[in-house]
């Protein structure tokens, strides 16, 4: 995890800056909120807390490019958006054993927990998947959220050919790669979750036996 | 002393309808500190509300009522001007009583 | 706001696939279920209690001055608290900067009372030190429940608050790439069962800043807006933001301007 | 649980001190009875001892005992329920959670000035079947509700 973050965290904040407003002029923003003043507003209102450090409001050129409204909504920035899906694409790592499904029970206590990674959680600890936070998957959780699409029948309805856990194995490892700025985290790319909770991730979504595809 | 409750009585058709919130912690004795240490239950176990001088309700409470207990009942009789008192008792033997006029 | 939504959908569903077998039905019992959990517990906000403590804490001799903060000037002139809030975030020329509630209130501490605000300012939320401020801030916006959101964007400071407030909205980092806009960016949608409002739209910031400072029923805690969004941010993995700054203030700003014209419904109450 | 809950005779000796010594008079009616709160009834781990231990044992289910809640509680830290008794000589009124460590919430005696109508707010750890349990002419009755209670927030 630590090592990913701080190779991202590596791009430096200036060139982000510079990114934002790229091909927008001076971006959305109106008369105050120009770099300089942004910068010193960062720079003064947070402080390092736990394994949240300042480094991480330190942006790699996705998250700037997606921190323009009017980039997102595809106003602006249609030539870079196809540059950072490739970009985020080329991160992806394919199953070191070329296993795709893990066990399906595991994989829902992964998409249980959002726990993880935040200012007062340690280093040490499982991270969670946070995926019951925006989707339905199981039927038997009607706590979900909606922020993204539901993921019922996700299996049933695809079938498990190579092309269906290709992709999905890419949506959940970088999902900037198919959405440049898709709300999903990229769950594998920046170290949240394992290779091993991906496969079981897998197969939650894909495994004729889980949950999600009754 | 606890910090002050806060109590609404409120006459209408003959019924007084009382609320009560209470500053309480309410500790379960099941949850843990920072450092892993058991902390010790502590909670409300009883509580009494009266009408004027006459006791119309007594409760016993576990820890399993709720942070800051709100509670709410209704006595019959009672008018505009008559007082509501609540007293509590907690578990170290702290307590602390308040009255509300009744409107 | 709208045209992003969609093409976000879109893509998401274009890459995931058509996407059926929601239980809506169940959903929509789940909702009301939940709306009527809510009401039984507006009927009884244990707000109410931190409300008397803060207006003991506002009116008691405190601090090596031992002054009350009764003559705080909260921007509507010295001593005025009724409706204060519902005009804050403002600029204050005595500071020469934008404060919002929790911000003034320590401006007044230092200067009326002569205490040393770093130590609250630093302290953790959830101790004594900051329990105060919240209990304070709870008292404050309880004098402005009911009054109408109006807050100034005249002086160029408050515009520029505002701006920045709204351009930190966007800003995405740490390791989960969120931004506030992540999930207060769209129309309907939830995190588990929470409805998110939509914070860019009048009626989603006003959801929000209406309803703060409010009582947290899961923790029996009660939170002021610096707590709810230090914990936003720290839900997205980003670094802590400091009490009362500048970034906080914008924020608060940008809300709180967007919600302009609402009507104050505080203290609120929450999950 | 580690901890000595006051006896009646020093909550009424507290209670004294608080200037409530004239409803003594009161307080002696035999409608009321003072019970010492019931240690072993709040510390007991199965519904079946709980009962035993409040003299409930052969409580029956009856229409006429109400308890009001939402099916679904967004927090398990505070959940409203409401008790409403219907049986004449209604005098006690209490709260069980079947599935927490310790059953008994709260148990409310109730004097011939109250209506059995009660109201408050209880912790739950899980999903679980809630009780009302009514003593009314001496014999007890109850009324059981489930409630489920969700996982909310990001944090879970």
């Amino acid at each position: 995890m630590s090592t990913t973050v701080k190779s991202l965290s590596a791009v430096a904040l200036l060139l982000v800056l510079g990114t934002a407003s790229a091909g927008a002029g001076e971006g959305p923003w109106g008369p105050g909120a120009d770099d300089a003043s942004f910068k010193a507003m960062l720079k003064s209102g947070f402080r390092s807390k736990g394994i949240a450090t300042l480094a991480r409001l330190d942006q790699d050129e996705t998250q700037a490019f997606c921190s323009d409204p009017d980039n997102v909504s595809g106003k602006t920035g249609e030539k870079k958006r196809a540059e950072i899906e490739a970009a985020n694409l080329a991160t992806v790592k394919w199953p070191s054993d070329g296993v795709w499904l893990g066990d399906y029970k595991e994989g829902e206590k992964v998409a249980q927990s959002g726990r993880g990674l935040t200012s007062t959680d340690k280093a040490d600890m499982v991270n969670g998947g946070n995926c019951y936070n925006c989707h339905q998957l199981s039927p038997k959780e009607i706590s979900y959220g909606t922020i993204g699409p539901s993921l019922y029948q996700y299996g049933k309805l695809r079938g498990d050919t190579d092309e269906v856990k290709r992709t999905t194995w890419a949506k959940i490892w970088n999902s900037k790669a198919s959405n440049a700025c898709s709300n999903m985290p990229r769950a594998g790319h920046m170290g949240i979750v394992t290779e091993k909770q991906i496969k079981d991730l897998m197969a939650l979504l894909l495994d004729p036996a889980s949950p999600v595809n009754q | 002393m606890g910090n002050p409750m806060k109590i609404r009585a409120a006459s209408k058709d003959g019924i007084t309808e009382v609320k009560v919130l209470m500053s309480h912690e309410m500790e379960t004795g099941f949850r843990k500190d920072a450092s892993g240490a058991p902390i010790p239950a502590w909670f409300i176990s009883e509580v009494t509300a009266k009408l004027g001088d006459k006791v119309v309700m007594e409760a016993q409470w576990g820890p399993s009522v709720s942070k800051n207990p709100f509670l709410a009942f209704k006595i019959k009789g009672g008018k505009a001007g008559d007082k509501v008192t609540i007293t509590w008792v907690d578990s170290k033997g702290d307590t602390r009583t308040d009255t509300a006029t009744v409107t | 706001m709208k045209r992003w939504h969609a093409i976000g959908i879109a893509t998401a569903l274009a890459v995931v696939g058509a996407s059926t077998g929601v239980v809506s039905a169940e959903t929509d019992k789940s909702i009301e279920s939940i709306e009527q959990y809510r009401e039984a517990l507006r009927d009884g906000n244990p707000a109410e209690l931190f409300e008397a403590q803060g207006e003991e804490l506002w009116k008691t001799p405190a601090g090596p001055k031992n002054v009350s903060l009764e003559g705080c000037d909260l921007g509507l002139g010295a001593g005025v608290v009724q409706g204060a809030y519902a005009h804050l975030p403002r600029f204050f020329k005595d500071t020469g900067k934008v404060q919002d509630v929790e911000s003034r209130v320590l401006t007044c501490m230092s200067t009326l009372q002569g205490i040393d605000v770093k130590p609250l300012i630093d302290a953790k939320f959830n101790t004594p030190e900051k329990d105060r401020l919240e209990a304070i801030a709870t008292y404050v916006s309880g004098q402005s429940k009911g009054v109408k959101v109006e807050v100034s964007l005249v002086h160029p400071e408050e515009r520029k608050a505002f701006e920045l407030g709204k351009r930190m909205f966007y800003y995405q980092g740490g390791p989960h790439d969120f931004s506030c806009s992540t999930c207060h960016g769209q129309e309907g949608v939830r995190i588990r069962l929470q409805e998110l409002p939509n914070i860019p739209t009048h009626k989603g910031a006003a959801a929000g800043w209406t309803s703060w400072p409010a009582y947290r029923v899961s923790a029996g805690q009660m939170w002021g807006m610096q707590w709810r969004l230090a914990d936003c941010f720290r839900q997205q993995r980003f670094p802590e933001p400091i009490y009362g700054s500048d970034v906080t203030v914008a924020l608060s700003m940008y809300m709180a301007a967007t919600a302009n014209g609402a009507t104050m419904d505080t203290p609120g109450i929450k999950r | 649980m580690t901890f000595e809950p006051l006896s009646r005779r020093r909550l009424l000796t507290r209670a004294g001190a608080l200037g409530l010594l004239a409803t003594i008079g009161t307080l002696v009616t035999p409608r009321l009875v003072l019970a010492a709160w019931n240690k072993a009834a709040f510390e007991s781990k199965t519904l079946p001892e709980t009962y035993k231990l409040m003299g409930a044992e052969g409580a029956t289910e009856s229409g006429d005992v109400q308890i009001l809640a939402s099916d679904i509680a967004e927090n398990g830290a505070v959940v409203p329920v409401q008790a409403v008794s219907k049986l004449p000589d209604t005098t006690q009124i209490s709260f069980l959670v079947e599935k927490n460590p310790n059953m008994l919430a709260a148990l409310f005696d109730i004097g011939p000035d109250m209506v059995p109508d009660v109201t408050t707010r209880i912790k739950m750890g899980q999903t679980s079947n809630v009780v009302v349990l009514v003593k009314a002419g001496g014999k007890y009755f109850t009324a059981t509700k489930e409630i489920k209670v969700t996982l909310g927030g990001c944090g879970g």
